[in-house]
C-alpha cells in the first residue's frame, strides 16, 4: 500500500469516503483482499480492472449488501461497516447497478417517488387515514418528484411503465432515483454498459452535470475506457481482488502493470497469473 | 374488460335463472333431502348413506307414498364440512322448500345443519351423527326438530367394555382418532366402563383420519401384552391397523364399533375380533332380510352400518309423517317423540333428547365370516 | 421507524451478544437439547424398542423419497411445485391394484410357465405390475404436462400452481367418480404374501402369524426389504440416467438456463416431458410400493404422503437428488419417533416445525446450494 | 386532481352502498334467501381475507400460505370471547384477551424499536427476544384481565342485552384480528428472513401447526369449550351482512389508503426489486412484515366475522387445502389487483357452492368437484393473469398528478438527447 501516494486531489474538501484495508471472503475465495480508498468532496473517481477483479464486490460492501470479512468503511466521519444497506443509503450513499434495476412494473414518476420514502414526512396512520397532513405532504413529495424527473428531461414520461422506457432512459431514469435521496456519494456500476456511442457521450455529459448540480462525489466502474478516461479525475485499478494502480488517467494509461492486466500480459506474468487462479 | 363483462353478465343471468326457479311447495309430493359428504374426505359413506336413504323413498313410493302423496328425494353434497353443509342446507330449504331433510354422516356437519333446520322448523333426523350436541341445544335444552337413529358414543362404548370383561379380558389398549367424535367418544366410554368393571387400560394411542402407517403405535401396542385393542374406527383404519398389527406380531383381540360395519370390512386384516353392531344380517326378522336382499339387488353389494341407518332414519321419518297423519313438522316432530318403530336396527323410541332407544349385537369376525355373537339391551 | 439516521452507540456487552449471536445459539440449543433428551431418554429406556421405531421410520422414510425425487426434479426444471404429483402417486397405486386384484397380472409367469419357482414368479410378476404402474403414471403425467402447464410456462410462475392444484382437485374428485375407481377405500391385494422376521439374541427367524414377538427383539418384513431396495435400485438408476446419460445432461443444462439449454440444441419441451415423466415413474413405483406396505388405496391417499415428500424435498434442499432422499429419511423418523415418542397427535406439527427450523439455519435446506443474489 | 378523486370516491362509495342497501332489503323482502343472504357473507370474509393475502402475495411479492392458519386464530379467538360473553355471562376471556393482545402489542413496538438500533442483529435472535417478552407479558395479561374482568361484568350486564352483545361481538372481533396479527409479527420475524417458496412452505406448515393445535384444543391447549375436533359450538351468530359488508368496506378503504401513500409504494417496491429497494432506503424486512402483519390481521378480522356466520367451528374448515382458497382467489382475480380480488372473492362462492348446486342434475351432486377443477383449469388457461390482471375500478386506481404548469427554469439543462458530437477517448 505504501506504494501510492494519497490521492493528489484537486480540491481539498473534507473526506467523504474512507476505506481502510476492506477484506471479502466467499469460503475460501478472496474476492478483495485489503482494499483501501479515500474519496473527498466533489472527486470523481473511477474504480477499474477486467472482470472479476473484485470491483462490484467493493460496490456491495459500501452499500453494505454484503458484510466486509475484514476492514472498515468511514463515510463521513462515521463508521458504516455492517450497517444494513437501506441504513447507508438513508445516510447519504446512493447507486446504479451494473444491470439496470427500477422497479420494471411501476410508473417513471414512483420510482422516483419511492426514493423520497424516507423522508416522505407522515406516518403510516397518515398514510391509512389520507387526512391532511397526508395531503399536504403527499403533494410536495410528487411536485417535489416532477420537479426532479423534469432535471432528467423525463418528465413527460411520467406515466409511463419503468419497463417501457427505452435504454438510454431507463439509464437515465435510474441514475434520476439514485440522486433523489439527496446523496451526497454516488456511486455508479456501469453506467455505459449497453450503450451506444451517442449515448455514452450523452452519459458522460449528464454525469459532469450532475456532479455540478447536486454537489456529488462519484466513484464509478466501468469498462469503457473512453468513459473513464474522459470524465475520471483519478483512477483505481484493481486486479484479482487486490489494487494495483493509482492515478490519473494519464499516469494509469502510462502504468505497466494495467496494461499488462487488461492487453495481456507477457508469458512470464501469465504464467503467474494461472498460478495464482489455481491457489484461489 | 370485454370477457370480464361477459363472464359477469353470464353469472348474474344464471342466478336468477336458478335463483327463479318456481319452488314446487305444497303439490302432490312430499320432498325429502338427503344431505350426505358425497364430495370431500369421506365420499364413500356419503355414497352409502344416499343409497340407503334413496332404497327407503322409493320403496316407501311402491307402497304408494306417505300420506297419499309421493316422495320426492332432494339430493344435496355437504362434504363433512361445516361450509358446504350450511349451503346445502340452505339450498334444500330455499330452493327446493324440502320439510324433512335426512343426514348428514358427520357430526361436524350435522350441527350446523341442525342449527338451520331448527330455525327453519324443518325436521333433520341424522343416520349416524353420534356427537351429543346435534339434537342439543348449547344450553342443554333438547332441538324439537332434530332427531338421530344411531347410538349416541357412551352406549357402544359401554357395550363393548363389558363384552370385553365377560370374555374374561383384563387389560385394553386404547387407539383413536384424536380428530374424529365418534371415535374419541367411543374411546372415552369404553376407558371409563372398562376401568371402572375393574380391566386395566395399558395404554392409550390417538392418531390422524389421514394417517397410514401405524407401525410407530402397533409396537408399543405389541410391548404393552394388552389384551384387548379397541380400535373404534370406520372399517378403513380398521382395515390398514389390522393388517399391519398381524404383521407386528400384536396378539391382542380387536374390538370395535359400529363403524366395522362394512362389506369392505378386510375380514383377513380384522380376523378373530368383536364389533358392536345394530343389527345381524343373518337375523331372522323380515324387515332385516328384506333390506339386505333388496339392497344387494339395487346395488350389488352388502349394505354397511351407513347405508343401513339412512335407511332406517328414513324409514322413522316416514313413519312419523305417517303417524302425524298432516305434512306439518310440528305435529311430526311430536309424533316421532311417541314413536315405536320397528327398524332393521330393532325397535327404536326416541329418549327425551331425540337419541334412539334400541339394543345393539356383538358381531365376531372369524374365518371370513362375521357372526352373531351376543345381544346387549340398553 | 426510519430514524437510522443515527446509529446510536451499544453497550459492549449487547453488541457482543448481537455479534455472537448468543440468543440464536441458545434458541436453537435449547430446541435441540428438548429432542436428544427425549430421543435419549427413549434409547435408554429400552434400546429394542427404540430401533424397532428407527426401522419402521426407515421404510416411511425411502417411500417418501422415491415421491420427493419427483417433487424435487420438477421443480428444479421448471420451478414448478407439482401438487397434482401426489394424485399421480395415487394412479400409481391404482394402476398396480387393478393390474393385480382384476387381471392378475402379478401371476403370469406361473400361468405361462407352470413349472416356475413361486418366489421367481412372484418377483417376475410384481416387477411386470410396479413397471406398468410407472409406464402408466409416467404417461398421465405427460399429457397433464402437455395439458395444463406447457401452456402457461410463460405466464406468472403463480398461474402454474392455481392449475397445478386445479389438476390434483379434478384427478381426486374424477377419480372417485363410480365408473373410474370409485370413492371407496379398497383392501389392497398384495402381489406377495408378508412374512415377518423376527431378530434378536436367537437369530434371525420367520414370525408364525399369530405368535407374540419375543422379548428384545427387533421385527421386520419383507416388504420393509423390498422397499429399501426398490428405491435404491432406483435411485441409482436415476442418479446414473441424470450423471451419465446424454438425457440427463440436457436435463441439467434446462435446470440450469432453460434459454441458453435451448441455444445449444436441446429439446426444451422434451426435456421437461421427460423429467415429468420420469419423476412420475418414481411416484408410480412408490405408489405400489405404500399400497404394499400400508395396503389400502383410495382416492385421496395421496395428499398427504405427497405433501410430506415435497417438505421431504425442500428439506434436504429441493432440485436435489441427494437431499431429497436425505430429507425423506429425516421425515420418515421423524415422523415415525414423533408419533412414538413425543406426542401422535401433534406429530404432523413437529415434522413441519423441524422443516420450519431446518430452514430457518439453513434457507435453501440442507443440500441446497446457498443462493447469492447478485446485485 | 382532487376534483377527479372525489367523483370516483362518490361514484365508488355510491354504488357500494347502494349495492349494500339493495341486499339488505331484499333480504328483509324475503327475496334474497338465506341460501344466497349466507353466500354473500361468505363472499364478503373471504374478499377480506383475500385482500389481506393480495397485500402479501400481490403487492408485496411473498409468496404466503399461512393466510388461513391467521383465518383461524382469528376465528377462534374471536368465537371464545363471544362464547364466554353468551354461555358463561362472563367478559372474563374478553379482559384476557385485551389485555394479552395490549400489553404484548405494546412490548413488540417497544422492542421493535428498540432491536431496530442494534447492527446486525439476526432475525432467530430478535425472535427469541420477543418470544420470551411475549410469553411474559400474555401471563401478566391474564392475570390483570381476570381482576378486570368481574367489575366489567357487571357493567355490561347492566346494559340492554343486545347492545351488551353488539360490545362484545365488535372487540372480539378487532381482539381476534389483532392477535392473528401479534402471532403472525412472531412468526414472521424469523419466516420473512426465507426466500420465496421456501417461505410459502414454512407458512403452509404454520396452516398445518394451527390445525393441529385446534384439533387438540380441548386437551393440549386447555380450552375446555373449543372442543377440539368435535367441533365449537354455542358461538352467537351475530355476523350480519351489514357487519361484513362494514368490515369489508373498511378493509377496502385502508388497502386502497395504504398502497395510494408512500409506504404502499414502499411495499410495491419491494415486490419490484428487492435489492434495489433496498438501495433506495427501503427498510425491506420492516415492510415485509409490516405487510405480512397488516394481511394476516385482515384474516384475522375474516376469521372472527365467519365464526359468527354459522356460530360453529371445526377445525377441518382449516385444513391445509382450504389454505389454497385464497391464493385460488387472488389469482383468479388478478394479483395485484383489489377489484379482481373482491370481485373474485364473491364469485368463488356463488359458483362452488350456489351455481354448481344448482345446475348439476340429480344423481351428478358428486360431478361438483370435477367440474371446479376443471372450471379454474380452463379460466387459469384462457387467462393466466386472472380475470382482472391489473384492472381497477376508477376510485381504486392510482391517479396520475397533472405536470405541473410552471416549468422548471432547469429543465433543459440536463444534457438528455444524445447529441452526435466526437469526444476525445
Amino acid at each position: 500500500m505504501s506504494d501510492f501516494t494519497p490521492a493528489p486531489s484537486n480540491n481539498t474538501h473534507e473526506e467523504i469516503l474512507h476505506i481502510e484495508e476492506l477484506t471479502k471472503l466467499f469460503g475460501g475465495l478472496r474476492a478483495v483482499n485489503n482494499f483501501s480508498l479515500t474519496l473527498h468532496r466533489g472527486d470523481l473517481n473511477g474504480l477499474i480492472g477486467p472482470n472479476g477483479a473484485g470491483k462490484t464486490t467493493v460496490f456491495n460492501m459500501i452499500t453494505g449488501v454484503y458484510t466486509p470479512t475484514n476492514g472498515v468503511i468511514n463515510f463521513m466521519g462515521q463508521n458504516i461497516t455492517g450497517l444494513e444497506p437501506y441504513q447507508i443509503n438513508q445516510m447519504g450513499i446512493a447507486r446504479t447497478f451494473q444491470n439496470i434495476r427500477l422497479f420494471p412494473k411501476l410508473t417513471v414518476l414512483d420510482n422516483v417517488r419511492i426514493a423520497y420514502h424516507p423522508h416522505a414526512g407522515y406516518g403510516l396512520m397518515d398514510g391509512i387515514l389520507h387526512n391532511g397532513r397526508f395531503q399536504q405532504k403527499e403533494t410536495e413529495l410528487t411536485e417535489k418528484a416532477q420537479d426532479f424527473l423534469a432535471v432528467f428531461n423525463l418528465q413527460d414520461r411520467q406515466g409511463e411503465i419503468a419497463s417501457n422506457l427505452p435504454y438510454g432512459e431507463q439509464r437515465r431514469l435510474e441514475i434520476a432515483r439514485a440522486l433523489a435521496a439527496e446523496p451526497r456519494l454516488l456511486l455508479l456500476d456501469e453506467p455505459a454498459a449497453g450503450m451506444n456511442p451517442a449515448e455514452t457521450v450523452s452519459l458522460m455529459e449528464l454525469i459532469h452535470f450532475i456532479r455540478e448540480r447536486f454537489n456529488l462525489t462519484i466513484l464509478l466502474i466501468e469498462h469503457q475506457m473512453r468513459v473513464v478516461m474522459g470524465i475520471c479525475e483519478y483512477i483505481t485499478v484493481m486486479d484479482f481482488g487486490e489494487v494495483i494502480a493509482r492515478g490519473t488517467p494519464a499516469e494509469i494509461q502510462a502504468n505497466p502493470r494495467v496494461v499488462e492486466a487488461y492487453l495481456g500480459p507477457g508469458s512470464a506474468a501469465l504464467s503467474e497469473k494461472f498460478s495464482r487462479k489455481k491457489a484461489l | 374488460m370485454k370477457t370480464r363483462v361477459a363472464v359477469f353478465a353470464l353469472l348474474i343471468v344464471a342466478m336468477l335463472l336458478t335463483a327463479c326457479q318456481p319452488g314446487a311447495a305444497g303439490g302432490g309430493t312430499i320432498k325429502i333431502a338427503i344431505l350426505a359428504p358425497l364430495s370431500g374426505p369421506v365420499p364413500t359413506f356419503g355414497v352409502s348413506t344416499r343409497d340407503g336413504a334413496l332404497l327407503a323413498i322409493e320403496e316407501a313410493n311402491a307402497k304408494g307414498g306417505v300420506l297419499g302423496k309421493k316422495i320426492e328425494a332432494v339430493v344435496a353434497d355437504s362434504q363433512c364440512t361445516p361450509d358446504p353443509a350450511v349451503n346445502a342446507a340452505n339450498k334444500v330449504i330455499e330452493q327446493d322448500k324440502v320439510h324433512y331433510i335426512v343426514g348428514e354422516v358427520c357430526s361436524s356437519a350435522s350441527i350446523p345443519i341442525s342449527e338451520i333446520a331448527e330455525k327453519n322448523k324443518v325436521i333433520q333426523i341424522s343416520p349416524t351423527s353420534t356427537n351429543p350436541t346435534v339434537t342439543l341445544n348449547a344450553d342443554g335444552t333438547t332441538k324439537k326438530y332434530v332427531f338421530r337413529a344411531c347410538f349416541i358414543d357412551p352406549f357402544q362404548g359401554t357395550v363393548m367394555a363389558k363384552f370385553a370383561l365377560s370374555k374374561g379380558y383384563k387389560t385394553a389398549f386404547i387407539m383413536f382418532d384424536q380428530g374424529n367424535d365418534y371415535v374419541r367418544g367411543l374411546a372415552e366410554f369404553f376407558e371409563k366402563a372398562f376401568s371402572e368393571a375393574g380391566g386395566q387400560i395399558v395404554g392409550k394411542e390417538s392418531y390422524t383420519k389421514t394417517d397410514t402407517d401405524f407401525s410407530a403405535i402397533l409396537t408399543k401396542v405389541a410391548e404393552s401384552k394388552a389384551e384387548v385393542l379397541f380400535l373404534p374406527d370406520y372399517y378403513n383404519i380398521v382395515n390398514l391397523v389390522g393388517a399391519q398389527a398381524k404383521e407386528k406380531g400384536v396378539t391382542a383381540v380387536m374390538m370395535g364399533g359400529d363403524g366395522w360395519d362394512s362389506a369392505d370390512l378386510d375380514v383377513k386384516a380384522a380376523d378373530g375380533g368383536f364389533y358392536s353392531n345394530h343389527y345381524d344380517a343373518a337375523d331372522t326378522r323380515p324387515i332385516v332380510q328384506s333390506w339386505v336382499a333388496n339392497y344387494q339387488k339395487k346395488y350389488n353389494s352388502v349394505p354397511d352400518a351407513l347405508a343401513t341407518l339412512a335407511y332406517d332414519a328414513t324409514n322413522l321419518l316416514l313413519a312419523g309423517i305417517a303417524k302425524a297423519g298432516v305434512d306439518d313438522t310440528d305435529k311430526v316432530a311430536a309424533a316421532m317423540e311417541t314413536l315405536n318403530f320397528e327398524a332393521v336396527s330393532g325397535n327404536v323410541t326416541f329418549d327425551k333428547q331425540h337419541n334412539p332407544i334400541k339394543s345393539a349385537v356383538v358381531i365376531a369376525v372369524k374365518d371370513g365370516k362375521k357372526t352373531f355373537t351376543a345381544s346387549v339391551a340398553p | 421507524m426510519n430514524s437510522t439516521k443515527a446509529v446510536s452507540p451499544t453497550p459492549s456487552f449487547i453488541e457482543m451478544l448481537v455479534r455472537r449471536r448468543v440468543l440464536r445459539t441458545f434458541f436453537l440449543v435449547f430446541l435441540v437439547a428438548v429432542v436428544v433428551w427425549r430421543i435419549g431418554t427413549a434409547l435408554w429406556a429400552n434400546p429394542t424398542l427404540f430401533l424397532q421405531q428407527v426401522i419402521d421410520g426407515l421404510r416411511l422414510g425411502f417411500v417418501y423419497a422415491l415421491i420427493a425425487l419427483g417433487y424435487t426434479m420438477v421443480y428444479g426444471i421448471v420451478r414448478l411445485i407439482n401438487f397434482a404429483h401426489g394424485d399421480v402417486f395415487m394412479i400409481g397405486a391404482f394402476m398396480s391394484y387393478l393390474a393385480i386384484a382384476r387381471v392378475q397380472l402379478h401371476l403370469w409367469p406361473t400361468k405361462v410357465f407352470p413349472g416356475i419357482s413361486p418366489v421367481l414368479a412372484s418377483g417376475i410378476g410384481s416387477i411386470t405390475v410396479i413397471l406398468l404402474s410407472m409406464a402408466v403414471c409416467a404417461l398421465a403425467a405427460i399429457t397433464i404436462e402437455r395439458v395444463a402447464y406447457k401452456p402457461l410456462r410463460s405466464a406468472p410462475r403463480i398461474s402454474a400452481l392455481i392449475t397445478a392444484i386445479g389438476v390434483s382437485f379434478f384427478l381426486e374428485y374424477f377419480g372417485a367418480l363410480d365408473f373410474v375407481f370409485t370413492p371407496n377405500f379398497i383392501t389392497y391385494k398384495r402381489p406377495f404374501d408378508v412374512t415377518t422376521w423376527v431378530f434378536g439374541s436367537g437369530g434371525v427367524q420367520a414370525l408364525v402369524p399369530g405368535q407374540a414377538i419375543p422379548e428384545n427383539t427387533v421385527t421386520f418384513s419383507n416388504i420393509s426389504i423390498i422397499i429399501v431396495i426398490a428405491t435404491i435400485f432406483l435411485l441409482v438408476v436415476l442418479q446414473y440416467i441424470v450423471t451419465q446419460t446424454k438425457i440427463g445432461k440436457a436435463m441439467r443444462a434446462t435446470a440450469y438456463d432453460q434459454q441458453t439449454a435451448r441455444l445449444m440444441g436441446i429439446n426444451v419441451n422434451g426435456i421437461i416431458s421427460v423429467t415429468f415423466a420420469i419423476g412420475a415413474g418414481l411416484a408410480g413405483a412408490a405408489g405400489m410400493l405404500y399400497a404394499i406396505a400400508f395396503p389400502q388405496v383410495t382416492f385421496l391417499m395421496g395428499v398427504l404422503p405427497g405433501l410430506k415428500a415435497f417438505v421431504a424435498a425442500v428439506l434436504g434442499g429441493i432440485g436435489s437428488i441427494p437431499g431429497a432422499f436425505v430429507g425423506a429419511l429425516i421425515m420418515g423418523q421423524a415422523e415415525v419417533l414423533s408419533a412414538a415418542y413425543i406426542s401422535t397427535p401433534m406429530r404432523d406439527a413437529i415434522a413441519f416445525t423441524i422443516l420450519i427450523v431446518v430452514l430457518l439455519v439453513r434457507p435453501t435446506g440442507i443440500f441446497g446450494e446457498a443462493q447469492r443474489e447478485k446485485a | 386532481m382532487f376534483k377527479r378523486i372525489d367523483r370516483n370516491s362518490l361514484l365508488f362509495f355510491g354504488v357500494t352502498i347502494g349495492f349494500f342497501v339493495v341486499v339488505q332489503v331484499l333480504i328483509l323482502v324475503g327475496v334474497l334467501t338465506p341460501f344466497y343472504e349466507t353466500l354473500l357473507r361468505l363472499g364478503a370474509v373471504y374478499a377480506i381475507v383475500s385482500l389481506g393475502l393480495n397485500m402479501i402475495y400481490g403487492f408485496n411479492g411473498q409468496f404466503s400460505l399461512g393466510q388461513w392458519g391467521f383465518y383461524a386464530i382469528g376465528a377462534y379467538t374471536a368465537a371464545d370471547i363471544t362464547f364466554r360473553w353468551t354461555n358463561q355471562a362472563s367478559t372474563a376471556g374478553l379482559t384476557v384477551l385485551l389485555f394479552i393482545v395490549l400489553l404484548v402489542g405494546a412490548a413488540i413496538l417497544i422492542l421493535y424499536k428498540l432491536l431496530g438500533r442494534l447492527r446486525g442483529l439476526d432475525a432467530l435472535s430478535a425472535f427469541t427476544v420477543y418470544l420470551l417478552a411475549a410469553f411474559g407479558l400474555a401471563v401478566v395479561g391474564v392475570k390483570i384481565g381476570q381482576v378486570v374482568a368481574i367489575p366489567l361484568n357487571s357493567v355490561l350486564a347492566a346494559l340492554p342485552a343486545g347492545i351488551a352483545t353488539t360490545i362484545v361481538y365488535v372487540l372480539a372481533v378487532i381482539i381476534g384480528a389483532l392477535i392473528a396479527a401479534e402471532v403472525s409479527f412472531l412468526f414472521g420475524l424469523p419466516v420473512l428472513t426465507l426466500g420465496s417458496d421456501y417461505f410459502g412452505i414454512a407458512t403452509l406448515g404454520f396452516t398445518i401447526i394451527v390445525k393441529v393445535l385446534l384439533d387438540n384444543s380441548d386437551t393440549l391447549l386447555g380450552f375446555e369449550e373449543m372442543k377440539g375436533a368435535r367441533g365449537m359450538i354455542g358461538i352467537p351468530k351475530v355476523t350480519t351482512w351489514f357487519w361484513v359488508f362494514l368490515f369489508l368496506m373498511i378493509v377496502i378503504v385502508v388497502v386502497r389508503n395504504l398502497l395510494h401513500s408512500s409506504y404502499g409504494r414502499a411495499i410495491v417496491s419491494v415486490r419490484e426489486d428487492e435489492i434495489a429497494a433496498k438501495a433506495m432506503g427501503i427498510d425491506v424486512g420492516h415492510y415485509k412484515t409490516l405487510t405480512f402483519v397488516l394481511g394476516s390481521f385482515f384474516a384475522g378480522l375474516a376469521g372472527a366475522l365467519y365464526a359468527h356466520i354459522n356460530g360453529f367451528l371445526h377445525p377441518d374448515m382449516f385444513n391445509f387445502i382450504k389454505s389454497f382458497d385464497p391464493m385460488i382467489i387472488v389469482v383468479f382475480g388478478g394479483l395485484g389487483s383489489v377489484t379482481g380480488t373482491v370481485f373474485a372473492a364473491f364469485v368463488w362462492p356463488l359458483v362452488l357452492e350456489g351455481l354448481l348446486r344448482q345446475i348439476l342434475p340429480p344423481g351428478f351432486e358428486t360431478w361438483r368437484y370435477v367440474v371446479y377443477p376443471l372450471l379454474l383449469l380452463i379460466m387459469m388457461l384462457l387467462k393466466p393473469n386472472g380475470l382482472f390482471g391489473n384492472f381497477e375500478v376508477p376510485y381504486l386506481r392510482q391517479v396520475l398528478p397533472a405536470l405541473r404548469k410552471k416549468i422548471s427554469t432547469e429543465r433543459s439543462q440536463a444534457p438528455s438527447a444524445p447529441a452526435v458530437k466526437e469526444v476525445n477517448g
